[in-house]
């Protein structure tokens, strides 16, 4: 059976992919955000993952209003990303491990969650630049499985549901007969927003506490609707959802193997952790 | 329901009914992910509105660049990002616009919720 | 609030398409199946929907296997059929009851149901044939919302998951604040398979028996597995997934208006069943 | 999990694993939804399954119009039907194809289970 190695949890930001083609790591500004991902990248070598579950929102490359998934799941031989409006820099292009996909939709229908299965499939910058601070070279040594949560229609899928969709994929995992090392990325948040007039709002107390429970009481934020989390953490900060996933998928309990939190990238307050199932 | 909640200040959930309100708008937005879009709106701006039948209140508040506009507008602003991709700019500038700063307050701002 | 009206389960197959287009209706191999309908355009007459929800499984028109979604529903202002292939005769455009088809979404994410929201949808024969059998003169007098169920690709929700949908659905619709008439559609069924060298196979007894079981033990069919189904009933047979829905959301009990069963139509075991709620 | 039951004899399961290996051959039969598509397909059939890069299996099946064949290269009856549509086959010519009867046969044969 699969072996889940741990689980990376990280913001992600379409500046990161500008600041990464301008060779900005020691950049004053972005130092402090791209030396967290160094111990990341110490741990990836002695973790050796073979494959990458990753729990992304999409923002509008792959989804649009007229078929829009609550959950997806990739299925495809290959991932590639695009411009996405901006003419964002490419990366190379993934690839997909279909027989996981596949063994997770099994598993993900048969426990009753309405997935949406995508044989084709663009990819953006919340996956793809979350790889590329793992991988700064992007040689991608791993194949993935993308998993998708809507957080740009409301309603959204509940803190509670995707909790249960995360512990449904790590089951999922550890069922699967293959003794690939599977890693969990989960990316998006923490506390942003966007648009309207509270545009630029960032809430620290609660990022701290959403970081330091995920160790300790790890369905703490679950208590919260969508509302209230938009409410706390911003429009763009409800993506904490996909770092609920991960950390459920890990199972019971974790140890912390890296934390790193830092405000601002652009006008996000980035968190980062990294965590191994130790139950 | 999200609607009978009490309201977030300063903030609008796209929902169901932003979704149907705003569905041209984001339809044209969400065309800007082809470079070739992008080049047929800068061409001719009237026609591409056009083309995806934005109503009065949408084509203004494209007219004007105007994102509080856009998303009163049912604008989502995932889509909108596309938009403001082709008048080059970044968040900190729709940040900026919205909260009535300048760019810089705006950064400073940020900067701020570290301490 | 809202009330629900009843609910009729009906076979849809592209043939009858052609013969509505070329009036057969009176022919010999014709006249048993239409027939049929006559009693429900009777109920229908005294029974005034204003809107009805159609459970449906689309065969190819609105969905690839791109972003294949478990569940849909509609959302769009209005709904078109188109050619599907080989130039089915198209019918008049329907209206979409937009504040129904959120009401629903909201309802059904909040009950943990993972569907894919469509504000742009192409419905199929599935969707406009069973519509121009309650209404043959094609001018219709309900505003619609298509909720639509995989049955093109493996996994596909269980019957027991299904009969759920249909209970969240009808539970959704009387939560409504409308005073609206809700007529529940469902369609596909009865036992029939196109494909593979058991191509015309079908199961008299089995239908029967699932029809029976609608009024006095509804969910009798949930206790198989989709394999165990598509054995019972072949490969399209699987379509009385719709049937299983649409009973849920009529309640617990129901009283039976009318019934019919005809063998064949085209490759299908023909069934006809309307009801409606008592409690 | 479908692949590990016991199978259904003449059946076969549009599961994972088909649906890998049909992709291509599937979204062409997708395609079809259009007349546009159906007309090139017919106007240079080469040509057309090239462009969706089917697999030799695939382009064989196509050109045998042979469903057994078609579905065991991973096609799906939904799609394929839209390629029956092309070829104005319906439901009933194939299933007498894949049964090996005529399609009287095929007729009298559903017929029979009236009774
Ligand atoms: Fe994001
Ligand atoms: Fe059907």
């Amino acid at each position: 059976m699969a072996n889940i190695v741990g689980g990376i949890a990280t913001s992600h930001v379409p500046a990161i992919g500008r600041a990464i083609a301008r060779n900005l790591q020691e950049d004053a500004y972005w130092k402090p955000f791209f030396d967290g991902y160094k111990p990341v990248q110490g741990w990836l070598e002695q973790a050796r993952p073979d494959v990458v579950v990753v729990f992304y929102n999409d923002h509008g490359l792959n989804f649009f209003l007229d078929k829009m998934p609550t959950f997806s799941i990739g299925a495809a031989p290959e991932y590639r990303n695009a411009d996405e409006g901006w003419g964002i820099p490419e990366v190379p292009p993934f690839s997909g491990d279909q027989d996981l996909s596949w063994h997770l939709i099994d598993r993900l229908i048969d426990d009753e969650f309405d997935v949406t299965t995508c044989q084709e499939m663009l990819v953006d910058h919340a996956f793809t630049l979350p790889m590329a601070l793992c991988w700064p070279d992007q040689k991608w040594p791993v194949k993935v499985v993308p998993v998708c949560i809507n957080t740009v229609q409301f309603p959204l899928p509940s803190a509670a549901r995707c909790w249960k969709l995360g512990e449904a994929v790590g089951r999922a995992v550890r069922s699967w007969q293959s003794d690939a090392r599977v890693m969990v990325l989960g990316t998006g948040g923490l506390s942003h927003q966007l648009d309207g007039e509270r545009a630029g709002f960032i809430n620290k107390d609660f990022d701290l506490q959403f970081m330091e429970s995920l160790i300790h009481d790890p369905k703490w934020a679950t208590q919260f609707s969508i509302h209230e989390l938009v409410e706390k953490a911003g429009t763009q900060g409800v993506e904490l959802l996909m770092w609920l996933a991960t950390r459920a998928a890990l199972g019971e309990q974790v140890r912390e193997v890296h934390r790193n939190y830092h405000i601002p990238i652009s006008n996000t307050a980035s968190g980062l952790m990294v965590m191994e199932p130790t139950a | 329901m999200t609607h009978t909640l009490p309201a977030i200040p300063g903030t609008v959930l796209f929902d169901g009914q932003q979704a149907r309100k705003g569905y041209a708008l984001n339809k044209m937005c969400y065309s800007f992910n082809a470079a070739r879009c992008r080049e047929e709106f800068v061409r001719d701006e009237d026609a591409y509105c056009a083309r995806f039948g934005l109503n009065a209140e949408q084509r203004e508040a494209i007219r004007a660049r105007n994102v509080l506009q856009l998303i009163a507008a049912g604008g989502n602003v995932y889509y909108l990002a596309k938009f403001a991709g082709i008048l080059g700019l970044d968040v900190q500038d729709l940040g900026a616009q919205q909260t009535g700063m300048s760019k810089d307050e705006f950064k400073a701002m940020l900067l701020a919720y570290a301490h």
